[in-house]
């Protein structure tokens, strides 16, 4: 059974390694601020006894004053999981820092997400629309999007 | 000049009535065999697209076509007239002449190779003394054809199928010539008449290495699977014939049979003793012949999968040619030290033989290619 | 010396016989090597996550058949899931035995075309194709049976199956059990010794282990990697952990591991199915759940081993009758990302096999 | 290639290609021979039994795609009328849902399927297209009831000529 770990005490071991970085903890998900998103993300890879090497899915929703973007995170190793969302804010040009360099799997679901919801992903090496054409105007998945 | 003999053929076997001061036979014999060609061409062309099509659907647990006529008889003259009514496109950045004649450059040698095919006795429209020879060189001209359609086409796919092609069938000439030298050798003559009177027993028996040597490189010739490489439907699209429609499709769909038959029926000459067999007239064991010819070369299509390119080449260069000059040497001590045949020692040595070549050939040979650092 | 080479680019795709699908890629070429490769998505890009906003949950169903069109029932099942976790809803024991045996199933039928293509792309002519459709034929005959169509299912409703299965299922089932390994020694026997295809399929297109995590890889495509990852086991959904059942894994990660990967699957489906059947228990197959539904706001992700690998549908509820947000996690999509690592290198005739041992669905790449 | 196995692997697949020309094979010849579907059936038609039908329009709410129109109004005993009663089959994806919401089992789905027309208007069926009639047959989907009375499936799997064949060498 993956067990989906505690929100809450990964988010106080967060909070004691990058203060400041975690906004709110859920159940079984830690809202980290998207300025120490690669710093955090980079802890949850490497450190021992969490070691979440697998990127299961990046989904990102429209909440309409702000951006939500979610990293089902899974650890092959250890068979355990975790949901890291992270927030930004303004509907002209939302910026996110990519997660590519640490998940190559994040590539095309990065792209996915700028094509379809306006997200832009600061470091990723190909940010190119993906299933619409280059110029299709807006970003169909945003909630005002007519 | 091309040699008639009147002891042959026609008026000893086949169509016996006519006399030998008959006024004009050359002419006469030369007309009369172009019509049989052709004729026996195409229809046995469209016997085989009939035969491919159906045996292959049974061979895939299907029916094949069945609706046109009893049995689906007459659906290749159904896809003849479609294709016939089909417009007839040319690239518009093609080049329009190569484009037009590659269909006939292709199509034409095909045709010549039956020139010295023995449907029985004698019966062939030119019994030259270098027949088999003539046939090398004539079936390999249709490359030319191949070649010239990919490169007017202005086709990226066509192109690289073409390559392929050229590659291919240069490489895979050598094996094959060094395999007919083997029958050649036995037989003491290069005249396909005179090679299939020779045989008093299928030269398939006195050599067993030198079939399946050109069994394999004619497959490539007519790039037949595993060796459809040119073609590779599902890599490059039908390579070659890509831009072609209409009539001049119809051309290269016809060769690459016509070929198939050419190759059958050279098989049959060379190697199963072509016309000759117990009971039935002499043109019915020959049509047999063929016949399972092509069945083999239609059932590997039906289970093989293709080769890649690299392999293509070096199992022809590290594999076929050595077995082929392995298998000439030794037949040449053979015809050598026994200059009257005890011919069945001779099979089964050449049996062991080539159970012995073939499964050292197994054990060392190996395909290069891989991965190309780039 | 060397030659002077002059790389050229061709489009394999959106219409080429081994994309399966409108897929397009642009390879740039150097005589025959790849030198560079880039996917070109979204031709069969049809908006399900935008139009699946403004339907019911139930509504949804019949989308979540069209993505991946080969495997409809995991898409349901994982559809299914997610709501039920979203909106707290018990499944019915019968209907969680039924799912299981609907989805081995479908997991079978899905190998059949992936195998069946993968081996066609190899250029052995149709042949394994069409034998591998015989049997996928007779898979959708016992779909046709419980739902009603062949393709696009419908069956896998929120809160369990829509209806239980007819009498004559169970029979027609246990026969295609019966008959089905003898089948699968058939496809070995056509072509899994076969030189040809161990020249052409071993060694080629490797996808090693760390890559493969990295980079998302899921089902037979990770696992053909070497690593024992899969849901059914690691997260056992439905009534996964009553079975036993192996894991197959490959050692290389190449294609032809990919290939026997799946056979093996099928072996194993086969082995649940039976297993399900035997247990199938008594009892209702749904649990009624309002037509217009409205879970709790909140979010869930549904996931399961899906035949093409994990398959999960992330929603967003705000407690109406439509969803949020509605995403899926394709397998197929993420699967794609090491294509271009796997095909660099090698020849054109192998991006052909690569691509094909992959095995996607255009309908859930592009959604 | 290696011929590590002295092409053994090969020949296997020939000899297995080879046995498939003596098996019968599994075509439907369609026009001239037809299957018979699944009771369950979901062919490319509705069919509407006007008598039962209390107009409440659930039908239409239920589809996905909103191909179902559906007009009422209040008749003269206080009874709902269908006014107007509208398929467009060139949008139904044929789920069934429209039938399973039907709360009168007036609604049937049917198990026609040779349904293509040269005109794509022809596709939207009106309220007398989709009365029941003698040359429609409502399928079982959604109607126990109905489903008892239709006849066995055919599948692949009994056909017996090919059975027989396959066990030969399955025992």
């Amino acid at each position: 059974m993956t067990v989906a770990l505690s929100g809450d005490e990964i988010g106080g071991r967060l909070e004691e390694q990058f203060p400041g970085s975690v906004v709110e903890t859920g159940l079984n998900s830690v809202l980290v601020r998207s300025e120490s998103l690669v710093k955090i993300a980079t802890f949850l890879k490497t450190a021992s006894g969490l070691e979440f090497d697998y990127l299961s899915a990046i989904t990102s929703v429209d909440y309409n004053d702000y951006f939500e973007v979610l990293y089902q995170l899974t650890s092959i190793k250890h068979n355990h999981s975790l949901v890291v969302k992270t927030r930004c804010h303004g509907r002209e040009n939302p910026t996110l820092p990519s997660v590519v360099s640490l998940w190559r799997g994040a590539d095309f679901q990065e792209r996915e997400i700028y094509d379809l919801m306006g997200i832009r992903f600061d470091g990723h090496p190909n940010l190119k629309h993906i299933f619409l054409w280059e110029g299709f105007p807006g970003h169909p998945l945003r909630k005002d999007y007519e | 000049m091309v040699g008639f003999n009147p002891d042959h053929g026609l008026f000893s076997y086949g169509l016996g009535a006519l006399p030998p001061d008959w006024p004009g036979n050359y002419w006469l014999h030369w007309g009369l065999f172009v019509i049989i060609i052709i004729v026996f061409v195409l229809a046995m062309v469209m016997a085989f697209i009939y035969f491919e099509r159906r045996g292959l659907g049974r061979l895939q647990v299907r029916l094949g076509p069945n609706r046109v006529g009893p049995f689906g008889i007459l659906q290749p003259v159904a896809d003849a007239i479609k294709i016939l009514l089909k417009e007839d496109i040319v690239p518009a950045k093609g080049d329009k002449l190569v484009h037009w004649w590659a269909p006939v450059v292709a199509f034409a040698p095909a045709l010549m190779i039956f020139a010295v095919i023995p449907f029985e006795n004698g019966a062939l429209l030119a019994d030259l003394n270098i027949g088999i020879l003539y046939i090398v060189a004539v079936s390999s001209v249709s490359v030319v054809g191949v070649f010239m359609a990919a490169w007017s086409c202005n086709n990226k796919f066509s192109l690289i199928g073409a390559m392929r092609t050229v590659a291919q069938i240069v490489s895979y000439e050598i094996p094959l010539g060094f395999s007919i030298i083997g029958v050649a050798l036995i037989a003491g003559s290069l005249s396909m008449n005179e090679i299939v009177t020779s045989q008093n027993i299928p030269f398939i028996l006195l050599q067993p290495l030198g079939f399946l040597i050109y069994f394999i490189s004619a497959c490539a010739e007519m790039n037949r699977t595993p060796f459809d490489l040119m073609e590779a439907e599902s890599e490059i699209v039908d390579g070659y014939h890509i831009e072609y429609s209409g009539m001049k499709f119809a051309m290269f769909y016809l060769a690459e049979y016509v070929e198939a038959l050419a190759i059958s029926a050279i098989i049959t000459t060379l190697f199963l003793s072509g016309w000759k067999g117990p009971l039935l007239p002499p043109f019915l064991w020959f049509l047999i012949k063929v016949v399972l010819i092509f069945f083999a070369i239609v059932w590997v299509r039906g289970t093989i999968p293709r080769i890649r390119v690299d392999q293509l080449m070096a199992f022809a260069w590290k594999c076929l040619l050595p077995l082929a000059l392995i298998n000439l040497f030794i037949t040449g001590i053979e015809v050598i030290v026994l200059p009257q045949p005890l011919p069945w020692l001779i099979v089964f040595l050449n049996l062991a033989i080539m159970a012995i070549l073939v499964l050292l050939w197994s054990k060392f040979f190996k395909l290069g290619g891989g991965r190309v650092e780039v | 010396m060397a030659i002077r080479t002059e790389p050229f680019v061709i489009n394999v795709g959106p219409q080429h016989p081994s994309t399966h699908g409108v897929f397009r890629m642009r390879v740039t070429l150097d005589g025959e090597v790849i030198v560079d490769m880039e996917p070109v998505l979204g031709y069969l890009h049809r908006g399900i996550e935008k139009l699946a906003e403004g339907r019911t949950y139930t509504q949804n169903i019949p989308f979540t058949d069209r993505l991946d069109y080969l495997a409809s029932m995991t898409n349901n099942l994982a559809y299914a899931m997610a709501v039920e976790k979203l909106a707290g809803i018990a499944v019915p024991e019968r209907a969680e035995y039924l799912r299981v045996i609907m989805s081995e199933l479908q997991r079978i039928a899905s190998h059949l075309v992936g195998v069946g293509s993968f081996l066609n792309d190899c250029g052995a002519f149709m042949t394994p194709f069409l034998y591998m459709f015989r049997e996928r034929e007779k898979i959708l005959d016992l779909f046709e049976m419980v739902c009603g169509q062949r393709l696009t299912y419908n069956y896998i409703r929120i809160g369990g199956v829509s209806y239980d299965i007819p009498e004559e299922f169970l029979p027609a089932l246990d026969k295609f059990v019966r008959e089905m390994p003898g089948f699968i020694d058939e496809y070995d026997q056509l072509l899994a010794e076969n030189e040809i295809l161990l020249a052409r399929a071993k060694g080629v297109g490797i996808l090693p282990k760390e890559l493969a995590i990295n980079t998302s890889a899921s089902g037979p495509v990770l696992r053909a990697s070497g690593v024992k990852w899969d849901i059914r086991k690691a997260d056992p959904y439905s009534v996964y952990d009553r079975f036993e059942f192996d894991i197959p894994t490959g050692s290389t990660g190449d294609c032809y591991d990919r290939y026997r990967l799946r056979i093996q699957e099928m072996r194993q489906s086969v082995r649940i199915i039976k297993q399900a059947a035997e247990q199938l228990p008594q009892g209702e197959v749904l649990t009624r759940v309002p037509l217009r539904l409205r879970p709790p706001a909140g979010e869930a992700y549904g996931h399961i081993e899906g035949p093409k690998g994990e398959l999960g549908f992330y929603l967003v509820s705000d407690n109406s009758v439509t969803p949020y947000r509605f995403h899926v996690r394709a397998p197929t999509l993420i699967n794609l990302t090491a294509l271009r690592d796997m095909m660099i290198g090698w020849k054109v005739a192998d991006a052909v096999i690569i691509f094909g041992s992959i095995d996607i669905c255009l309908g859930e790449v592009d959604r | 290639m290696r011929f590590e196995r002295y092409g053994i692997g090969i020949a296997k697949g020939m000899a297995l290609t080879f046995k498939h020309l003596f098996r019968k094979p599994i075509t439907t010849q369609y026009p001239e021979e037809r299957l018979t579907v699944s009771r369950r059936a979901r062919g490319n038609e509705l069919i509407w039994d006007k008598e039962l039908c209390v107009a409440c329009t659930a039908c239409a709410r239920a589809c996905p795609h909103g191909c179902i129109e559906m007009v009422t109004s209040k008749g003269a005993d206080d009874k709902r009328i269908v006014d107007k009663f509208q398929l467009d089959t060139g949008r139904c994806i044929f789920c069934g849902l429209c039938v399973e919401a039907c709360p009168k089992e007036c609604l049937f789905i049917g198990c026609g399927y040779e349904k293509a027309t040269y005109r794509r208007q022809e596709l939207v069926l009106g309220k007398e297209d989709l009365l029941l009639s003698d040359r429609k047959q409502p399928s079982g989907y959604a109607r126990p009831k109905v489903e008892a009375t239709l006849p066995e499936q055919t599948m692949l799997l009994n056909r017996k000529q090919y059975l027989d064949r396959v066990k030969k060498w399955l025992d």
